[in-house]
């Protein structure tokens, strides 16, 4: 049995090709959850400052990309876009580094797309459940609305949003593995193709498991350390 | 280094054949740690560039994502198992069969239906009972057909289908031979035995198709050509055979008639 | 222009009118202030006054009416379609430059230290730098004896301290215009009285402050005017002497009355 | 698109809608108060509680759901003693009972954390108040924290509920048919991947829209009037 | 029983200690109220007056000292290991069931309506059916004129406003004992006059009550006895007559001095 494994993991190379894909889950995900974060807090403003038109829009690409399976809004980034872009690349004669880098772009961007909508709602339910007599002091104070928000207002809708921001990198941490479709070999693919042809599903899946359990550990490690940072001042004692 | 194996794409130079393949399929297309395929679908794979004299570029994909994959020009040719069927060909092109597995029910062993004797006991005896299939064949198709008050499960992967049968949860499993092969001589599959009633395209056309073939692009006819006279030549040389018994212990290679 | 603002007034209010909904709050309250006025804004609870106070610096759009602080004004008029049109509404920032208010409730920012909730503005609207903020922002700390608290959060604080920092924010704002949302509501007798120095020494230094109080002494000790609202319109506006002596209607009289009843 | 693949297509994506429909109403309702049992223990002030389900927590929101519904159905399955206990074995026996046993735990697990944060932010002193009243800790909870989380978790919380449409999904994996499932078995016989895609796509986005819809207006009945707070 | 009950203190504070920290706050008060008092709690800001307010029905723990009600006590001890023990933690429900408080910021639930806010303990607590807890709730509105405000939410209401449905939310739930954190902080004195004839009643159908006001007038009139705080302990505990004309320390001469300079 032990002997088994230790041929799979280590003779067979499965370990090296865990942890490759396991690299490629987290280079995708922390870089989808960053831009998808840091695009998600502007239209959330759209959203809660309801922007005529604007707001509508914001809401409407929030509830289609929440609305439909992941899976789709890659199928559709990538199937839609990869003929133009070929052409392209290939009229400016970058061809082949189109072909070779345009999945790992699409990846990030659909999971970017795909935590930003989750993102939006997380951070506006937050904006608005910051009681307004503090943003009252603050523009009778005549801070500019650029300042209210950003010392006062994001403060504390952060401290709000921290736990549903958790939840969507959690969740999109485990959304990478769509990337699959796209012909990257993340860490649930990887795991699948091993479960596949070595006939040991159980070991393969607990393994791939395990290492988002690590991952998912470490952050929310740090994630207490933020709620403790944003919590300061609010515990009587 | 990361960045260099997720994608491990190439340009469609001449001189590469650019072949889709699934890679998570016992003895058909196995993708070992490094992204080397191996299998019959890459012997056979193999066996057409050398005949071409191209190189064989492979492309391990989900299933799903084959097709689409194709239709964009990610790579020229599947070759994944695929069995040929008229309702697939709405989609895709063939190129000609060149080999075809049979399909067998398995059961408990101590099960009284081990000894059944045709297709038409079987439908009989399973009306009403739990059938497994797996997903990316069209065996679902068949069985929907043959036996409709049958309660049908579908699965993602062999191995799965194989617990469910273990536990207890499938009265009988509908599959093809070289998987059947592999199961009942794993410890596994100690306790169960195939119903020894031989089923083929032959049975049923619509359902179970004509055998495994090439998948490419539609009106390809240029490569469809070349592709055919590879695997005709295949076909009569032996290679097929060879790879078909190296793999699946078995000949299953289809006859070559133009 | 200097001379002009001394002898024009800081702030004038004209027929200002706040509905919410179906209920008429403010039903045109006109008045106004020279600089280094002290006017208490008087009245039964719920007649309007925090409300007035709010429309001064638009936290609160009004109705309709016209605001004018130091020349610069904005009026809200309703147009053809019954809507709420804001004429000049580019000077409400200019208002809120020149206006500081302390509110009813303090809302103090809960995740700023004492210190911070002062220097905030200082920082970022006066634009000063870190250590001289401070400098000031303890300065007016310490006139309301709140010195020692300066690291503490606004929760670790009692009600009478919370409304102190609330004075001190924007005591060292040093705004012209101040507005004052019953300041000592929290405060002990003591503090009353330092209060009631400090606000002195701002008028004196040329600050403008409207206040809202319930305690009636406080007001006549602090106030040069008394206004007496209610039931949304200004009831009378007279010097404390002449108001407390002279009730201009039965409203006022009551009001008065039970004053003095209380403190029999 | 090829209009006769829709045609072919819809009456079985039809059949799934129900399974699926199915399994999110039971991911939503027995979820739901499960997500907020876990959330109050997670708030506990005994720490052996709050320890546990800080661990569930971490477990079921830390793994993929596949591995998750993959170790319920086959996994457990492996065990003897479950096989042959009536309880356990209706419970994971069945694909549809074990699909939404996984839904209602993974679930729970981000539901927990959705309302732990919004038991949280809530004021102090209104707790306070409900307490000087004499209110017992349940009628506390009842009658003010949650009315008053639930307003501060329901954007998060209908996105939950999106999440859980989707998941279900996963379901297929264990054979059960619902809206996947059939798009895979109907995939796999006519290779129009793209078509069935899409059109899976729209049955999910139909009913999340309903949901997410129900719930916006559900979100605005319960918010009381926000202006006017000094 | 019964009898036992009445002569017996309905609340006595023991030595009550109680420090944030390293800041003490409270540092060892003792008083007793016997059924019908009514006290005020009165010192400077920050003395401590809402912290053993809060100490008594156990919103805060106190760092030491015993508290009973009616004759259940609850005592907290620091044992070896410097860990606070409560002992006879269950009666903290019992307390608050006989023990009512309208707190300093008011703290009414913003999703309740006026009517919901007071309701809401009547039904849940006191077990009244809707019908019967409305007409309750409107009977308590009214004493302090809310009543046509009962469907209002919090938000909608000024601060008076909100203030008094705090005060009718106790008066509905008719506690044996009340405490009021400055209950008249933001009423005009109109209102301060009626809660005074409301807490007077309250007190001659036996009702036990301890306020802590900054109105000393107030405090004056509507008190048996008054309490005055100083840093943490118990300086004085007087009739109001005797406090006044007769202060027992320099703290106490200079805070009440402050009092009529302010009014002077
Ligand atoms: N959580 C806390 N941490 C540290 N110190 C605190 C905390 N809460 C209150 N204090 C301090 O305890 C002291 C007493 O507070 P308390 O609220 O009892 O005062 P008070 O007598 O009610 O004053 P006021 O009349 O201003 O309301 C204050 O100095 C306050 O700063
Ligand atoms: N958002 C609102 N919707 C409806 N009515 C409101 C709203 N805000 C305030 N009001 C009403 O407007 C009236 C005036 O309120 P305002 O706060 O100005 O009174 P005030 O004079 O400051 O009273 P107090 O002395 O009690 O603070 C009150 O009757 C109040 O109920
Ligand atoms: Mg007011
Ligand atoms: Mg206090």
């Amino acid at each position: 049995m032990l002997n088994d494994i230790w041929v799979l993991m280590v003779e067979k190379g499965w370990t090296l090709a865990l942890l490759r894909g396991a690299g490629v889950t987290i280079l995708i995900g922390v870089l989808g959850v960053v831009i998808g974060l840091a695009s998600a807090i502007p239209l959330a403003i759209l959203r809660w400052r309801r922007l005529p038109v604007l707001s509508q829009l914001v809401d409407a690409y929030s509830i289609v990309i929440r609305g439909v399976p992941g899976l789709l809004v890659i199928y559709l980034l990538f199937f839609g876009s990869v003929d133009w872009v070929q052409k392209i690349a290939s009229a400016f004669g970058y061809a082949d580094s189109a072909e070779n880098a345009y999945p790992f772009i699409v990846g990030i961007i659909a999971i970017a797309a795909i935590s930003c909508a989750y993102s939006v709602e997380v951070i506006r339910g937050a904006l608005q459940a910051v009681p307004v007599g503090l943003l009252e002091a603050a523009r009778s104070l005549s801070l500019s609305p650029r300042l209210t928000f950003f010392r006062v207002t994001l403060p504390l809708a952060l401290r709000l949003a921290l736990g549903g921001i958790n939840n969507v990198w959690q969740m999109t941490i485990k959304d990478t593995s769509l990337v699959s479709v796209v012909g990257m070999q993340e860490l649930m693919r990887t795991a699948a193709v091993a479960a596949g042809i070595t006939r040991s599903p159980l070991l393969f899946y607990c393994l791939a498991a395990a290492m988002f359990f690590a991952m998912t550990a470490v952050s929310q490690i740090l994630f207490n350390r933020a709620e403790k940072y944003f919590n300061r001042g609010f515990s009587r004692r | 280094l990361v960045l260099m194996a997720a994608m491990g794409f190439a340009r469609a130079d001449d001189g590469v054949l650019r072949v889709g393949t699934e890679g998570d399929a016992p003895q058909f297309s196995m993708a070992d740690a490094n992204g080397n395929v191996t299998g019959f679908d890459a012997d056979i794979a193999n066996g057409i560039c050398a005949e071409l004299k191209v190189k064989c570029k492979f492309v391990v994909q989900t299933f799903s994502s084959l097709v689409p994959s194709m239709d964009k020009d990610r790579f020229d040719i599947i070759i994944s198992g695929l069995g040929i069927t008229d309702e697939r060909m709405k989609k895709i092109d063939y190129s000609i069969p060149y080999a075809t597995t049979p399909q067998y029910f398995v059961v408990p062993k101590d099960s009284p239906l081990v000894g059944l004797k045709s297709l038409a006991e079987i439908e009989k005896a399973l009306a009403g009972k739990t059938i497994g299939v797996v997903n990316g064949t069209t065996y679902a198709k068949f069985i929907k057909k043959h036996i409709p008050t049958a309660d049908l499960k579908t699965y993602d992967a062999t191995t799965q289908q194989n617990s469910d049968l273990g536990t207890g949860r499938l009265d009988a499993a509908f599959g093809d031979s070289p998987t059947w092969v592999d199961f009942l001589g794993s410890p596994d599959g100690a306790n169960f035995a195939r119903i020894d009633v031989k089923v083929t395209g032959a049975d049923d056309h619509e359902a179970l198709g004509y055998g495994m073939g090439v998948g490419l692009r539609k009106s390809n006819t240029e490569l469809k050509a070349k592709l055919d006279a590879a695997l005709c030549e295949m076909i009569n040389n032996g290679k097929v055979k060879a790879a078909s018994e190296n793999w699946f212990k078995d000949d299953y290679t289809i006859p070559c008639k133009k | 222009m200097e001379d002009a603002s001394i002898m024009s007034p800081v702030l004038k209010v004209h027929e200002l009118r706040k509905a919410f909904g179906a209920t008429s709050v403010l039903s045109g309250v006109s008045f106004q202030m020279r600089q280094g006025e002290v006017i208490s804004l008087v009245g039964s609870s719920g007649s309007g006054k925090s409300t007035a106070l709010r429309c001064i610096n638009f936290l609160e759009t009004p109705s309709s009416g016209e605001i004018e602080v130091m020349g610069d004004a904005i009026s809200v008029v309703q147009n053809e379609r019954h809507e709420t049109e804001i004429v000049n509404a580019a000077n409400i920032r200019v208002f809120r430059r020149r206006i500081g208010m302390v509110f009813q409730s303090f809302n103090l920012w809960p995740h700023r230290t004492v210190l911070g909730n002062v220097t905030e503005a200082l920082i970022y609207v006066l634009r000063k730098d870190k250590r001289e903020a401070e400098e000031t922002a303890l300065s007016a700390l310490s006139k309301v004896g709140m010195a020692d608290f300066s690291h503490r959060y606004p929760s670790q604080l009692s009600g009478g301290q919370q409304q102190r920092v609330a004075i001190a924010r924007i005591l060292a704002m040093r705004p012209k215009l101040m507005l004052f949302d019953e300041p000592t509501s929290a405060l002990d007798p003591e503090l009353v009285g330092e209060v009631l120095k400090v606000i002195r020494t701002l008028a004196g230094e040329g600050a403008t402050i409207l206040l809202v109080t319930h305690e009636m002494r406080f007001a006549r000790e602090v106030s040069n005017r008394m206004i007496f609202l209610h039931k949304g319109i200004v009831e009378q506006d007279a010097v404390p002497e002449e108001l407390f002596c002279n009730p201009a209607s039965e409203a006022v009289n009551r009001f008065l009355s039970s004053v003095i009843s209380t403190a029999a | 698109m090829d209009l006769s693949i829709i045609t072919y297509a819809v009456p079985f994506l039809l059949v799934g809608a129900k399974t699926t429909l199915l399994i999110a109403l039971f991911g939503v309702g027995l979820g739901l108060p499960f997500g907020i049992l876990v959330a109050t223990a997670r708030t506990s002030q005994v720490a052996t509680i709050r320890r546990c389900a800080d661990f569930y927590c971490a477990v079921f929101r830390g793994t993929p759901m596949l591995v998750q519904i993959f170790v319920i159905y086959y996994g457990l399955a492996q065990i003897g003693f479950i096989r042959h206990n009536a309880i356990l074995w209706w419970l994971i026996g069945d694909s549809l009972h074990a699909a939404v046993l996984a839904v209602i735990l993974n679930t729970g697990a981000y539901t927990a954390e959705i309302f732990r944060t919004a038991l949280l932010s809530l004021p102090r002193g209104l707790i306070e108040a409900a307490e000087a009243c004499g209110m017992s800790p349940w009628v506390i909870f009842q009658r003010i924290k949650f009315p008053l989380a639930l307003r501060q978790a329901l954007p998060s919380y209908s996105t939950e509920v999106a999440v859980i449409v989707k998941e279900s999904s996963l379901a297929s994996t264990i054979t059960v048919l619902e809206i996947t499932g059939y798009a895979k078995r109907l995939m796999s016989e006519t290779f129009a991947i793209m078509e069935i895609f899409v059109i899976t796509a729209v049955f999910y986005l139909v009913i999340n829209v309903a949901c997410l819809t129900a719930l916006n207006v559900i979100e605005r009945r319960l918010s009381f009037e926000p202006r006017y707070a000094r």
